[in-house]
């Protein structure tokens, strides 16, 4: 009863009562509601923590054993330590961790240049998949293809240079058949999405019931 | 510095860039604009300069901005901005201040729900601001309660949660105007709902970035000086293209002969 | 606690839980393409689909009455203060702040209660027996050819279910997809590695592949150190799943589920590696790169098909029929508004009016 | 030169940014140390800021308050809302619940909380969607096709040909996805109309995908280019000297090894 049918009828009633708040003028509606949502904010918040701390259980379980590669997860222990601690103590003595502080140093000097760095990265992906995967083997590709070399072309300064109709081409390309082939799929997206929600609200379907 | 091209290149602002110029530009001064900063360091180079031209473009009309993010890696981003332009504003004579002209409220978890939340209440959602101070003892936050109070909208976004959500939960929900400031991967997204005017208009990656400079007449901008080799690394791209499917036509055209 | 009140909500919660599915399908029959059920205990169905059936009622009739209360005068009203051009907007705020029911979102009520009637409607049908028909889509005919080729080839088939975390409705239908994959790797004897990238799916994930397996009658052949958490970060996934795909050198690569930057980078290794890959996503951006880089890609709306293309769940091939006669409806309803729109003889307010009814 | 905590920033950037760029190569042990780095980074500074600027001011300061307000006689109470803080002890219930996944026994709780999200989520994305994508796409799509009020054609601006396009693009693509019909007679050229307009989307897509990918290596070589001035010590130049040293060291010792590296 408590494992498989209570969240079953969480769902409905707070997804039933979601929806109603969406069509009803009601000030206790709204104001339940509005309750519900700062509830939704703090679940979500401590989940977040939920998947740090397994971040940390999976790789202490690794540096423990030994296991392959220990010694970067240990690295990675240390560097996930490290800034929890700075955030902690500056919390305590400064209560905020916003301007001039470590926890905004370590920010700017090693997690910024990680993170630009590790997208970058898809730049030189982008031109090997350009050399080896754009092929027009079929109609199909050789359509995307020479709309996507347009659009390339126009969307960049040089090409208005080049010639003044390239820009425009490649901006009507965008702003009418994209926009009609985006707005089949936007379409499309939604009824499924609205077929999933009532499904998931009604009960009819809960994955999420699997595994623990 | 190496980044510059000896031809003089052309740019120009199409309807979407221009979209967004006339909203900031129909605001009246005092007007509350809310800007959302949803990306992290990892798409900086493409939506840092596009903030920083809104920011500048608000700042200078007189407007003022509440500012917030709903990925974890903004607030440090909104600060910079902040403090950027309010140099470069000092810099030309004018003076503005934090808590009375501009306010960043970092971040909140939450996605959907908590834009939701913060249409309908920005002082629940936010106790208090990023520094940690109360709400009630900031002056620009003063009888802002939602967003009746709110005239424009304005979202960087890098992704999800980003400008699809403030679409389908804020737009239409709060009945809000919308411009939007997003990398060049969502950008094709959005011209289906430009088209239907939920949102005004949009910056689309650092291409956007630059029109919109170009248009602010910011002419030292950031995201004019990448254009430039930009410019160069699509034709690279298209040459890779081109390359590869000569390689292929060869290939086939080799196993057509053959059989 | 020994309440009636308790006594029927537990008569309520019961009904629900016994509406999972009780049919018994013969795969030799599903293989055709049709779905042709037999019931079970079609006493108990009858009783669920009631309560159902009520709830449903009751939820979108009581609001319906709320919007089908204003007048049609009023309608007309509000809708000529749209087409002159927004005169009074403060007066229209007004209104709407006087009426118990949110007037501006009537048209959302009218598009999830149609679609949430013909929903139950075909779910109705669906139970009685009634087959639907499902054109074939190539791309789900490639992932029962995938996991064929892995068998023969014996290397492992490695799935990808996405970055998202659970209660995206991307995973979900990737979960859903998941369950009838491995199950199809489990009648194969072949093996499949799932990593993922959020604890909660991995759990998810875990259960679904233990579940196929026990499905098949080969428990034993469940290996969990297949189905593996790589990390929580993007591109720290990212490169796990590429290492697994340089190392394991799968036979057939399958990627389903909301992607974001890291779609490119999956698709490109694997297109290397020379396997078989299908990828099937409604992250629109991310498109293009499978579509240039995999076999076969489920676009959008056909990636949310997939899942009952596999089962051939009535509930789930009731939901597709119904967003198929909506978007009929849809179509329709474009018609009538094209032709209102085009004809400049049409008084332009009918276009309003019908306009703020769709 | 002197050794502020600034340019020590600088020196740290540098080296992680060529660190992540020594995968161009081939992953390395420095790659491999940049990337946990930074996984460990990114999870304690997400640790960090969620709890303060979420689980702090939301539920663990309106608690204090209550509690605060419930020991003060009634004349002191300043807000007379404090009270409602108690409410978020639900929050905290549920939050509790979702942490119990850790434990293998009472895992099965965590599926409560998770209930409520997805409850919550899946309306809120019903609706939103259904009216901003659904309902409010369908009707931008009911423009004019005749009429002598729209030029012929615009690059920009509504026109009749634009208009057409649109039409037919929306009207195909949505047969395309048809799925309880064969394709076949005209249903089948309308799905191919479909695949042409779904083609060119994605072609101007990955058009774009372009200009954002190089964007951003962009922005990182013009940081780079920062971090080599002078006043920095030449940051770049030396730290990449020294990881393409470290590269070299390392091939040659796999070599001798005589067994090439498994990864």
């Amino acid at each position: 009863m408590l494992r498989d049918k209570a969240p079953v009828w969480i769902t409905f009633i707070v997804g039933a009562f979601m929806v109603s708040k969406f069509f009803l003028n009601v000030p206790q509606v709204t104001k339940v509601a509005g309750e519900l949502e700062q509830w939704c904010l703090i679940i979500v918040g401590i989940s977040i923590v939920l998947g740090v701390v397994n971040i940390l259980r999976v790789n202490l379980k690794v540096v423990a054993n030994r296991g392959r590669d220990w010694g970067y997860k240990l690295a990675l222990i240390v560097s996930m330590l490290g800034m929890t601690a700075v955030g902690i103590v500056e919390l305590i003595v400064r209560k905020s961790i916003a301007g001039e502080s470590v926890f905004q140093y370590l920010y700017r000097n090693v997690y910024t240049p990680l993170s630009a760095t590790m997208f970058s990265l898809l730049a030189f992906f982008i031109a090997s998949a350009a050399f080896r995967a754009f092929r027009a083997r079929n109609f199909r590709a050789a359509v995307l293809l020479v709309a996507g070399a347009i659009v390339m072309i126009g969307r960049v300064p040089l090409g208005a240079t080049i010639h003044p109709i390239l820009p425009k081409l490649a901006d009507w390309i965008m702003a009418y058949p994209n926009a009609a082939g985006q707005r089949g799929m936007v379409i499309g997206a939604a009824l499924g999405v609205v077929a999933t929600g009532l499904r998931v609200i009604f009960g009819i379907e809960r994955p999420y019931l699997r595994g623990n | 510095m190496f980044l510059r091209l000896p031809v003089k290149l052309k740019y120009a602002p199409d309807e979407k860039t221009r979209g967004v110029y006339d909203a900031v530009e129909s605001l009246e001064p005092g007007t509350i604009v809310y800007i959302s900063a949803d990306y992290g360091p990892s798409t900086r180079a493409e939506l840092l300069p596009m903030h920083e031209a809104i920011v500048y473009h608000a700042l200078k009309r007189d407007l003022r901005i509440v500012s917030a993010a709903l990925w974890p890696d903004g607030p440090p981003l909104i600060d910079l901005v902040f403090g950027k332009i309010k140099a470069e504003l000092a810099e030309e004579g004018i003076q503005k201040e934090y808590g009375a002209d501009f306010v960043n409220l970092g971040y909140k978890a939450g996605n959907d729900v908590t834009i939701v939340k913060i249409g309908s209440s920005i002082p629940e959602t936010f106790p208090v601001d990023y520094n940690k101070t109360p709400l009630a003892s900031l002056p620009l936050m003063q009888g802002v309660k939602n967003f009746d109070q709110i005239g424009l909208l304005v979202d960087i976004s890098a992704g999800w949660p980003g400008v699809r959500e403030w679409l389908q939960q804020a737009q239409q929900r709060f009945k809000i105007r919308l411009v939007a400031g997003v990398t060049a991967v969502m950008a094709p997204d959005l011209y289906a709902f430009f088209q239907s005017k939920q949102i005004e208009g949009f910056l689309g990656g650092l291409a956007g970035a630059a029109e919109y400079e170009y248009l602010l007449g910011r002419l030292e901008g950031r995201a004019m000086a990448g254009m430039n080799v930009q410019s160069i690394a699509h034709f690279v791209i298209l040459g890779f293209i081109l390359f590869g499917n000569v390689l292929y036509y060869r290939q086939w055209r080799r196993s057509r002969l053959e059989r | 606690m020994k309440t009636s009140g308790r006594a029927r909500l537990t008569k309520a919660a019961d009904a629900l839980w016994h509406s999972r599915p009780r049919l018994c399908w013969d795969p030799s029959l599903g293989a055709q393409g049709r779905s042709r059920g037999r019931l079970c205990d079609k006493f108990t169905l009858r009783r669920h689909r009631r309560g159902r059936l009520c709830r449903s009622l009751i939820l979108f009739g009581v609001l319906s009455v709320f919007s089908l209360s204003r007048t049609p005068s009023a309608c007309a009203g509000e809708a000529r203060a749209q087409a002159e051009n927004e005169a009074t907007p403060a007066a229209a705020a007004v209104e709407t702040k006087a009426s118990f029911f949110k007037t501006e979102n009537k048209s959302v009520l009218v598009a999830i209660g149609v679609f949430a009637c013909v929903f139950f409607g075909f779910l109705v049908q669906s139970k009685r027996g009634k087959s639907f028909y499902l054109r074939k889509i190539a791309g789900i005919a490639a992932i029962e050819e995938a996991v064929g080729r892995a068998t023969e080839m014996g290397r492992p088939v490695v799935y990808v279910p996405g970055i998202n975390e659970i209660e995206d409705i991307q995973t979900l239908a990737s979960m859903a997809v998941l369950g009838h994959v491995s199950r199809m790797v489990a009648d194969y004897d072949s093996s499949i590695i799932v990593p993922t990238r959020s604890p909660i799916v991995l759990s998810v994930c875990e259960e679904t592949v233990k579940q196929s397996f026990a499905a098949a009658g080969r428990p034993d052949a469940y290996r969990p150190d297949n189905i593996r958490y790589l990390s929580g970060e993007q591109f720290a996934y990212t490169a796990g799943v590429d290492g697994i795909i340089m190392r394991e050198r799968p036979a057939a690569n399958i990627y389903l589920g909301g992607f974001f930057a890291e779609s490119l980078i999956l698709a490109e290794t694997g297109f290397s590696s020379g396997a078989i890959q299908v990828a099937g996503t409604a992250s629109i951006p991310q498109l293009p790169f499978f579509i240039t880089a995999c076999d076969y890609t489920l676009i959008a709306e056909e990636f949310y098909a997939a899942s009952a293309y596999l089962s051939r769940d009535p509930k789930v091939i009731s939901a597709i029929k119904t967003s198929d006669c909506l978007k009929v409806g849809i179509l329709a309803a474009l018609i009538v508004g094209l032709v209102l729109a085009s004809f400049p003889r049409i008084n332009p307010l009918w276009l309003a009016v019908f306009q703020g009814w769709f | 030169m002197s050794l502020t905590p600034e340019i020590l920033g600088v020196w740290v950037s540098a080296f992680l940014t060529l660190a992540i760029f020594s995968f161009l190569y081939k992953d390395n042990p420095v790659y491999k140390f940049a990337e946990h780095v930074f996984v460990g980074v990114s999870a304690g500074y997400l640790l960090i800021l969620t709890y303060s600027d979420t689980l702090a001011p939301n539920l663990v300061q309106p608690l204090i308050k209550a509690a605060q307000h419930a020991g003060l006689p009634a004349a002191q109470e300043v807000d007379p809302q404090a009270w409602t803080g108690w409410f978020r002890l639900g929050a905290l219930a549920l939050g509790i619940l979702m942490l119990m996944r850790l434990s293998p026994k009472w895992g099965w709780v965590s599926r409560w909380p998770l209930a409520f999200l997805i409850g919550t989520y899946a309306a809120l994305r019903m609706t939103g969607l259904a009216q901003a994508d659904l309902v409010m796409q369908v009707n931008a799509t009911m423009v004019p096709l005749f009429g002598k009020d729209l030029p012929r054609f615009h690059w920009q601006d509504p026109s009749i040909l634009n208009n057409w396009v649109l039409v037919i693009g929306v009207f195909s693509v949505l047969i395309y996805f048809f799925f309880s019909l064969e394709q076949k007679g005209p249903l089948k050229h309308a799905a191919f109309i479909g695949t042409f307009f779904l083609m060119v989307a994605f072609g101007s897509s990955f058009g774009y995908t372009v200009l954002a990918r190089i964007s951003l290596l962009i922005g990182r070589v013009q940081d780079l280019y920062e971090f080599a001035e002078r006043r920095t010590g030449y940051a770049s130049i030396v730290c990449a000297v020294v990881v393409i040293l470290f590269l070299v060291a390392w091939e040659l010792r796999n070599r001798r090894k005589g067994s090439p590296e498994t990864e």
